[in-house]
């Protein structure tokens, strides 16, 4: 019976890429196919799930892609059924509806199987109707170069009318034919591919400037080739460095830029800073909560706009309560402010581990911070680190029109630096002082609704934070927010720049002595206050 | 009093550690409370001492002192990691106490004050190596060692070079790279994890990154769009937990290895789960496999007990060896003389829902080696504490003579 | 002016100090011999306490000489070494040691070796002892010796600074705005007390109270812009039509 | 008009004012005088309840205002000349100056006649004010008060540090606020030529208490010998 | 206007009290009276009083330049750390072949890292002597080293305390690398003996408690002899307004070196003294959280009072220890509300609220430490 099996699946191998543009299977091979990939096997499975690949059978797509998401399903009779997103079952082959007596069981699968269904979908949406899906196998044949796959790229060429799809898909049959048996076809393929700066095909023709079996001519051009891509890859390089050190310095930004408020105008040594920014990242957490369970799926994608303005009123509050709880006993004794702070923090952690329990709490990105875009080279820039980037530099630009431009941030600057006479000129402190701790918790709120985009939602969060967060303000001089900002991206930036040569750790220890050397040229940070005004 | 019998509990809940700690408390508490539910032990209550060593190693080392000296503990579960370990290792040996310590670790080491029920290297890591070099595992032939910097990952990782280095993998091939506790901006590490993966050759990456450091690595590897078909992930420290706090959607496939997965169908897990649910009051709260470890050791250590009549750590450790326990895995694990279980190795595949599918599995339970036959200093290394034998760091019997 | 150079206690040569561009002090030039009482005016913002920063080293001029005694080059120097050749000065600002006593601060402020072997092993001495019983009484300031300086008003942080100038005993004493914020009776005790000290010391005073200014009896140099705008008797000064028009007001 | 009756005031154990009564009525400058340390800024602190005062009563207006924070008391109208400065360092004198605009009701721009009485401000509205020299802090300081549009302008020494053209300035804005009659002035000052010149009436303290006051003639040599001299 | 007497004559009783039950009381406690009975000191508490003495020592160290020169650093828990490793070091060594590994040079580590010999940082330190001297000598010269670059810099404030914490976050992120040679995230641990005793016997550990109750009575009396001269008055000046200090011409920053590394190297000290007792060394030590706690311990006790900071490091980590244990759960709300209680209720920690209760009945403040703080 297997043996059997297989030989069918071999024979329709054989004949199907020839038919690829055929508009389909009769019914009884299609279900054969399908049988298979019900079979015990997984050997069995990968034929069913490649013969449906080159069936060119439109039908093949829905259960391929049924099947990698785990949607498809066979019953005690071996029949095969695919699983709507609603729960309901329907014969994969013939589409008709199907009540199955007992639960049926899922069709596993694993990376293996995955890897063909992969493949197997590129082939069939080589000619999808979507430019998007033609483009994605494009690339996906681009990196499973195979010369069987020639004759289907060709025809798909020959149909193609979208520029960027026709391009990638002369790099992926250049990608296939760099191996082709005829020198000439293959002399070609690797000129081809001189513009490309694809990781893949670097791999590729690195393969065959090294092959020393190979045709001397190919060599040499794969030689040039390769140089060629090794100097561009170099300038990409130093540019995603650069985007990942602004990346790092996003996040430094908005981790610190709260603590700029709190600590840089306010002169509050504030260790709970940290705790504001957890506070922010468990909104967060309760919010995609809310969404998840009191909202329409095709909403969720908007909790985290949602989430940033309630990160901010709930932080915002909880510093306002404790400034006019604690923090207002203290002005003049920063000391004492570091220790009742101290105390907060330690509360708010278990506090927070008490009502969420310790373990992390998972946070979604949203769809439109999921994944990135590939540059050249491979590289990827992705879009929640963007989204960061330009989120911290709004933020920040917010603060010094509040800070620069309104009554209120004149007053807050002027209550920190003489209470009793911001008072005397008719100030009144307290609200300001409410309101200035207020504003820079918020914000450490909102920077919590960042940072649970990359990394944990835990009690612990603040802790990660709060060193770097005063490194970061103290470095850039305390009480300029410019200061903030190139502290924050320096660090990055240098940070990122150092971590390919010298390692994480290493690099990381570099730019804390850095700090140490820089501190004694410029010891009142990166923007110091000069002159008299810096002493009183 | 002397109609309970306390027994120590030594997990962080606080500080960094308490993120995966707490969960171990509170499995400890669960199987107190079942046990008391049952009768108790001896006729007695169990109670259990609660105390926080708040993720501070010589917090660690002082807590079981207290446990021990102060609160005459029988036992005490407790530790995560593996410096925790090594901290509260002299305390017991000095007061002659008893730790059940139910984390994989890097093995090299054989107390006879410490039980230890996770895994060992050869229970974990290079099972999944070898699954991953399988036809079915993609023929990796290509290899990122990542690792958080610390004992654990370094042991693993060498014993991993040594064995790829056996099984013909040259040097170029291998790549190691360590990060600190915590690390959390992880774009350069992951972009480098895939220019290392783009050279042509099927590439696989051998995570021992640890604990916080997790959750970015994830999330990146996902943004970064490294997908398990083309460069699966297998990590031997996350876990169920710890995929709670990480949207999976985009990780399906990545893969770990482990002794236990929640996912397992068979009668014991169902109601581990179920009791679980029950105890904790929260249908959400998942399983995992130090869970599972503790769930295991707290059986053996009762049923030794009951068969010694005593909670006598003498007695109590004679009767451990060869205890029998019908595990949540599915599996019987058996408790060696080497202080350590056998145990099966599951490899499960990361679903979208947050589990794992199971997608290997050993047939039987492996035993583990306390000292790896793949480094050059474990060689004739015994650990066997049960007559000749009567030591875990040995190349030849204690009581040889007696032969 | 290579002799002034080497006989002057203080030299001052084409000083300029600029902040942002902004020149404080203008290529000032100025010599004080030694034993000489100076008073110093000048419209506010004129430069006058700018030119004491440069002289104790607060302050590093752009550009220009500072000597003191022909042989140190007060532009190279820090503030210790400065006020260890013998320069003391009080601050426009009472700025006094307020979580210190009274006492205690005098008793820093005494003339003695300021290494740290020496503090750590130093005591009182008779002498000394005896000095800050003078001053402390010159100063009027006996019956709140044990309380903290911080504690005292404005007027008796001015006198205070006074004091620990007093016991500090300088070669060169600089005096920014000594008497502001006293009755008309202390400034006149400040005078005289000034004039008794100018016996043995090269005093430069800064003030705005002509009255007192004219007490003193001394020199006169009137700063402008960061230069000398005039220098000579009090009555010359007073009578200069640009000092008027600048300063003195009609 | 400012009515301070019967006020104590302590620092701590120690008691500084002692039954303190003054008036300052509108349209007329108040003279306070007294030698260092009697205790007369510890008075101003007691008027705009920066130190809280132990007896006693403060009314503005016949309002009691000692109940008042100080920010209320500036918005009745109120405003201070500090002894000491106490400028915004690390505000810029334009931003030093819109700090009066708090308790100005209504007023968002600075009056040109500050800058007329002070041009040296307007030449250096964007320098920090803590760069300033002392004497222009001091001007400072004033000009500050007077952005206010204040009631009642208490000054505490504001001549310190001032050259002499500009200390004769303020003293003729100072008559000419007074005689203007909706303003009440209440003066601190050692400088007791500058003192006679413009006070109506005055008062002296001695350890915390008032021991002489009067009118402008009443002054006499004797008591400014026996309690203004060392 | 002589002299500051280094202690009053109240100052001496409380002094030789405190002593007596430090150095006798305890040991007898602990030795002497039958086990079981209710007088007998639990074991356990031996080590754990070592542990609370040498925090003692560190916290006074801090209080030493912060309380009076005003410098807060945030890094002293470095040179604690080092101190520590200096002892580690030699405990290791003493270890020999009884290590997992039986390498008789090699610690365990080492061997497990496939080194072949002995780096030369570790050259020496089995020796004692050269061990205890490294222990002192590590932190004073990186605390000179430090101090000299920054306070010639003329870095005060946040600044300094900043770049001490770069400075022992740095360290932390070294030692945690195993390529650095000190054992990586494990440290140090599993020591056999210290000069020939075995750690683990109650006479040892009577014995080093001992030695670390002598060590923070001299200690203490050092610094007492340092803040009550005129040193000490020009660190209190220089807390206050330390450009003033230099127009007297005093040398600020050769006054604050000299405070900085005295204060380094009684760090060290403690260190040296709390690794044998604790059992490890590792990286953890240099935490910046650990450097702000001391910090902690002197605001609760007291800054600018040397007894205060004693007083803070036993009172919270009396209060830790027992909270731990007592409400796993609860603790960090009950030392929390604490800390924020401490500032609120008492301004200058508890020392503070002795000298307010005592001029509320009206003594003076300091005569009965004799001490001089002015706070
Ligand atoms: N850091 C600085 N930035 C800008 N300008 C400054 C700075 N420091 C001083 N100045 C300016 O330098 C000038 C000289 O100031 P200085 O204090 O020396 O004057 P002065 O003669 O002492 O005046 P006064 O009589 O008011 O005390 C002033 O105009 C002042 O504003
Ligand atoms: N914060 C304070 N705490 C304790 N005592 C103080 C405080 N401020 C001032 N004093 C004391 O109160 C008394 C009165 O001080 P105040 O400043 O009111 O004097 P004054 O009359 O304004 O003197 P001056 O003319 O010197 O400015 C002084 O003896 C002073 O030492
Ligand atoms: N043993 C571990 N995972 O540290
Ligand atoms: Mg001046
Ligand atoms: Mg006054």
């Amino acid at each position: 019976m297997k043996v059997f099996r297989a030989l069918i699946l071999a024979v329709l191998l054989l004949v199907l890429p020839l038919a690829v543009r055929a508009a389909g299977l009769p019914d009884a091979d299609l279900a054969k196919l399908v049988a298979g990939l019900a079979g015990d096997g997984f050997d069995d499975k990968i034929a069913a799930i490649d013969g449906l690949g080159a069936s060119g059978d439109p039908r093949a797509v829905a259960i391929l892609k049924a099947l990698g998401d785990g949607k498809l399903a066979q019953t005690e009779n071996n029949q095969v059924l695919i699983e709507s997103s609603t729960g309901q079952f329907a014969d994969a082959v013939t589409g008709a509806a199907v009540t199955p007596a007992a639960d049926p069981d899922r069709i596993r699968v694993n990376n293996r199987l995955r890897g063909h269904i992969e493949g197997a979908l590129s082939r069939l949406t080589l000619f999808s109707p979507d430019p998007q899906d033609r483009l994605k196998a494009a690339t996906e044949a681009l990196h499973r170069p195979s010369l069987d796959g020639v004759p289907a790229l060709d025809q798909a060429l020959a149909a193609e009318r979208d520029n960027t799809v026709a391009a990638a898909l002369k790099l992926a049959r250049a990608a296939a034919l760099v191996r082709s048996p005829d020198a000439d076809k293959s002399l070609a393929a690797i000129k081809e591919l001189t513009a490309s700066s694809d990781p893949q095909v670097r791999a590729l023709l690195g393969e065959v400037a090294g092959d020393r079996g190979a045709d001397p001519k190919a060599v040499a051009a794969a030689k040039s080739a390769l140089a060629g891509i090794d100097r561009r890859l170099a300038l990409v390089e130093l540019g995603v460095n650069l985007f990942q050190g602004l990346s790092l310095g996003s996040v430094l930004l908005l981790a610190a830029i709260g603590l700029a408020v709190t600590f840089g105008v306010m002169g509050v040594i504030n260790m709970a800073h940290g705790e504001m920014i957890m506070l922010g990242a468990y909104t967060t957490f309760v919010v995609q909560e809310a969404f998840r369970a009191f909202l329409p799926a095709s909403l969720f994608d908007f909790y985290l706009v949602v989430s940033v303005p309630a990160a901010f009123l709930v932080a915002g509050a909880v510093g306002v309560a404790l400034e006019r709880g604690i923090i207002r006993f203290l002005y003049g004794r920063p000391l004492e402010t570091l220790l009742a702070t101290w105390g907060i923090s330690l509360i708010l952690q278990q506090l927070v581990r008490s009502i969420f329990g310790a373990p992390n709490k998972e946070v979604a990105n949203p769809s439109w911070m999921t994944g990135g875009f590939e540059i050249l080279g491979g590289f990827t820039i992705t879009w929640n680190r963007l989204v960061i980037i330009g989120f911290g530099f709004a933020v920040l630009g917010a603060l010094v029109l509040v800070l620069r431009r309104t009554n209120l941030g004149l007053h807050m600057r002027a209550v920190t630096q003489n209470r009793k006479m911001a008072a005397v000129m008719g100030i009144p402190t307290d609200r300001v002082d409410a309101l200035t701790f207020g504003l820079g918790s918020g914000i450490a709120g909102m920077a919590g609704v960042a940072l649970s985009q990359i990394g944990n939602v835990s009690p612990n969060l603040g802790t990660i934070y709060i060193i770097d967060s005063f490194m970061v303000v103290v470095f850039g001089g305390v009480g300029s927010l410019v200061g903030t900002l190139a502290g924050a991206m320096g660090l990055g930036v240098v940070n990122k720049f150092l971590e390919p040569f010298a390692g994480a750790v290493l690099g990381k220890i570099f730019v804390l002595v850095a700090i140490i050397i820089f501190i004694q040229f410029r010891p009142r940070g990166l923007f110091a206050l000069k002159g008299r005004s810096a002493e009183a | 009093a002397d109609d309970t019998i306390k027994i120590g509990v030594l997990h962080s809940l606080s500080g960094t550690m308490a993120i995966s700690e707490t969960t171990l408390k509170d499995t400890v508490l669960m199987m107190v409370d079942d046990l008391n539910k049952k009768g108790g032990l001896l006729g007695k209550k169990v109670e259990a001492v609660v105390v926080d060593p708040a993720s501070n190693w010589p917090l660690f080392a002082e807590k079981a002192r207290e446990l021990i000296s102060k609160d005459h503990v029988a036992v005490v579960f407790g530790c995560w990691t593996s410096v925790s370990r090594k901290s509260v290792l002299p305390v017991f040996e000095e007061l002659n106490g008893l730790l059940f310590y139910p984390v994989q670790y890097e093995g090299e080491e054989s107390s006879n004050n410490v039980f230890y029920t996770g895994a060992a290297p050869n229970q974990q890591a290079i099972p999944a190596v070898e699954y991953l070099m399988s036809k079915e595992g993609g023929e990796v032939k290509r290899w990122v060692l990542e690792g958080t910097d610390y004992v654990y990952p370094r042991t693993t990782n060498k014993i991993l070079e040594a064995f790829l280095k056996s099984k013909g993998v040259p040097a170029e091939d291998i790549k190691v790279n360590y990060t600190p506790f915590g690390f959390s901006d992880w774009q350069t590490e992951v972009a480098d994890i895939k220019k290392f993966a783009s050279a042509g050759k099927k590439t696989a990456v051998v995570s021992t990154v640890n604990g916080d450091a997790n959750v970015p690595f994830y999330k990146e590897l996902a943004n970064q769009g490294i997908k398990a078909t083309d460069t699966p992930v297998v990590a031997f420290s996350v876990g169920e937990e710890e995929l709670a706090g990480i949207d999976t959607k985009n990780l399906v496939g990545h893969l770990a290895a482990w002794n236990y997965f929640e996912s397992v169908k068979n009668s014991t897990n169902d109601a581990f789960i179920k009791k679980w649910h029950a105890f904790i009051k929260n249908d959400k709260r998942v399983t995992n496999d130090p869970m599972e470890a503790t769930y295991i050791g707290f059986k053996m250590w009762t049923q030794a007990v009951l068969q010694a009549g005593t909670t006598d750590v003498y007695a109590v450790r004679q009767a451990m060896y060869g205890q029998k326990v019908q595990a949540p895995s599915g599996f019987t694990a058996v408790m060696n003389t080497n202080h350590h279980l056998s145990k099966p190795v599951m490899i499960g595949e990361i679903q979208a829902n947050g589990q794992f599918d199971v997608v290997w599995q050993t047939k039987a339970p492996i035993k583990a080696d306390a000292w790896s036959p793949y480094l050059a200093e474990d060689k004739g290394k015994v650990a066997d504490w049960t007559f000749p034998w009567a030591c875990g760091n040995c190349t030849a019997p204690k009581y040889a003579a007696f032969e | 002016m290579t002799e002034a150079l080497s006989t002057a206690q203080l030299y001052l040569d084409g000083i300029t100090v600029s902040f942002d561009g902004f020149k404080a002090l203008n290529a000032l030039s100025l010599v004080i011999e030694p034993g000489e009482l100076r008073t110093i005016i000048g419209p506010n913002g004129a430069g006058k306490t700018t030119m004491m920063d440069v002289i104790t080293g607060k302050t590093r001029p752009d550009s220009g000489t500072a000597l003191f005694e022909g042989r140190h080059d007060l532009t190279r120097l820090d503030e210790p070494a400065i006020a260890n050749l013998g320069i003391g000065r009080k601050f426009q600002k009472p700025t006094v040691f307020e979580n210190l006593t009274v006492e205690e601060n005098l008793e820093l402020a005494l003339k003695d070796d300021r290494r740290i072997r020496h503090t750590l092993f130093r005591r009182l001495d008779d002498e000394q002892a005896g000095r800050l019983e003078r001053v402390l009484g010159e100063i009027g300031l006996m019956h709140r010796r044990h309380d903290l300086a911080g504690l005292l008003s404005h007027g008796q942080k001015q006198w205070l600074e006074i004091g620990m100038l007093l016991v500090h005993d300088p070669r060169l004493i600089l005096l920014d705005e000594p008497v502001a914020g006293m009755t008309d009776a202390e400034t006149a005790a400040t005078a005289d007390l000034i004039t008794r000290l100018a016996q043995y010391h090269t005093i430069v005073v800064v003030e705005h109270d002509m009255a007192f200014v004219r007490s003193l009896g001394a020199k006169v140099t009137v700063l402008h812009e960061g230069s000398v705008l005039a220098e000579g008797s009090i009555d010359a000064v007073q009578n200069h039509p640009r000092v008027i028009e600048v300063y003195l007001g009609r | 008009m400012l009515t301070v009756d019967a006020i104590d005031l302590s620092y701590g154990a120690s008691r500084i004012l002692r039954r303190v009564s003054l008036t300052a009525r509108l349209g007329e400058v108040t003279c306070v005088l007294g030698r260092n340390g009697v205790g007369k800024t510890s008075l101003l602190r007691g008027i705009f309840g920066l130190q809280p005062i132990a007896a006693g009563r403060i009314l503005w207006n016949d309002q009691p205002i000692d109940k008042l924070p100080p920010h209320k008391r500036a918005a009745a109208g109120l405003a201070l000349v500090p002894q000491g400065r106490e400028i915004f360092p690390r505000l810029t004198v334009l931003e030093n100056l819109k700090t009066g605009l708090a308790a100005a009701k209504g007023e968002t721009t600075i009056p040109d006649e500050i800058f007329e009485l002070f041009p040296v401000l307007d030449k250096m509205l964007h320098r920090r004010g803590g760069d300033l020299s002392g004497g222009q802090q001091q001007q400072l300081a004033i000009a500050r008060a007077l952005v206010t549009r204040p009631k009642c302008l208490v000054l505490d020494e504001p001549t310190e540090g001032i050259q002499p053209s500009i200390i004769k300035d303020i003293g003729r804005v100072i008559r000419l606020l007074a005689e203007r009659g909706d303003m009440a002035i209440l003066l601190v000052e050692q400088y007791l030529d500058f003192a006679r010149e413009l006070a109506d009436r005055f008062a002296v303290m001695e350890r915390g208490e008032i021991v002489v006051s009067g009118n402008r003639g009443e002054l006499d040599d004797e008591a400014v010998q026996r309690y203004l001299a060392v | 206007m002589r002299r500051v007497p280094l202690l009053g004559p109240t100052g001496w009783l409380v002094f030789l009290a405190a002593a007596l039950v430090a150095v006798i009381v305890i040991p007898v406690l602990a030795t002497v009276p039958a086990e079981g009975s209710a007088l007998r000191l639990p074991a356990y508490l031996v080590p754990l009083f070592g542990k609370y003495l040498c925090y003692a020592i560190l916290a006074m160290a801090l209080d030493l330049i912060w309380g009076y020169a005003g410098i807060l650093s945030l890094g002293h828990g470095a040179f604690f750390a080092l101190g520590g490793y200096a002892m580690g070091m030699y405990l290791m060594r003493q270890i020999g072949t009884r290590g997992v590994y039986g390498n008789p040079i090699l610690p365990d580590f080492m061997v497990f890292l496939n080194w072949q010999k002995l780096p030369i940082a570790w050259w020496g330190f089995d020796h004692f002597a050269y061990a205890a001297l490294m222990a002192l000598l590590v932190p004073g010269v990186l605390a000179a080293a430090l101090g000299w670059f920054a306070f010639r810099s003329r870095v005060t404030g946040v600044y300094l305390s900043i770049i001490t914490q770069a400075m022992t976050y740095a360290l932390l992120l070294a030692f945690f690398r195993n390529d650095m040679g000190f054992g990586g995230n494990n440290g140090l641990t599993d020591f056999k003996e210290i000069l020939g005793y075995e750690i683990q016997a109650p006479s040892t550990r009577l014995g080093l408690y001992i030695a670390t109750a002598v060590a923070l009575g001299l200690s203490f009396l050092i610094c007492r002899f340092v803040v009550t001269s005129r040193f000490g008055r020009v660190l209190l000046a220089l807390r206050d307004a330390e450009s003033r200090v230099r127009f007297l011409g005093y040398s600020t920053t050769g006054a604050k070196l000299f405070v900085f590394t005295l204060s380094a190297l009684l760090c060290g000290l403690a260190g040296a003294l709390y690794v044998p007792q604790i059992g490890i060394i590792n990286p953890s030590e240099f935490s910046p959280g650990n450097s702000i706690e001391v910090a902690i311990w002197v605001a609760v006790g007291g800054r600018g009072t040397l007894v205060g900071a004693i007083l803070g490091a036993l009172v919270v980590n009396f209060i830790k220890t027992w909270l731990t244990g007592a409400a796993p759960e609860l603790w960090l709300f009950a030392l929390g509300a604490l800390f924020i209680a401490v500032t609120l209720a008492m301004p200058h920690g508890i020392l503070g609220l002795a000298t307010q209760l005592r001029r509320w009945r009206g003594a003076t403040p300091a005569a009965a430490v004799g001490e001089t703080a002015h706070d």
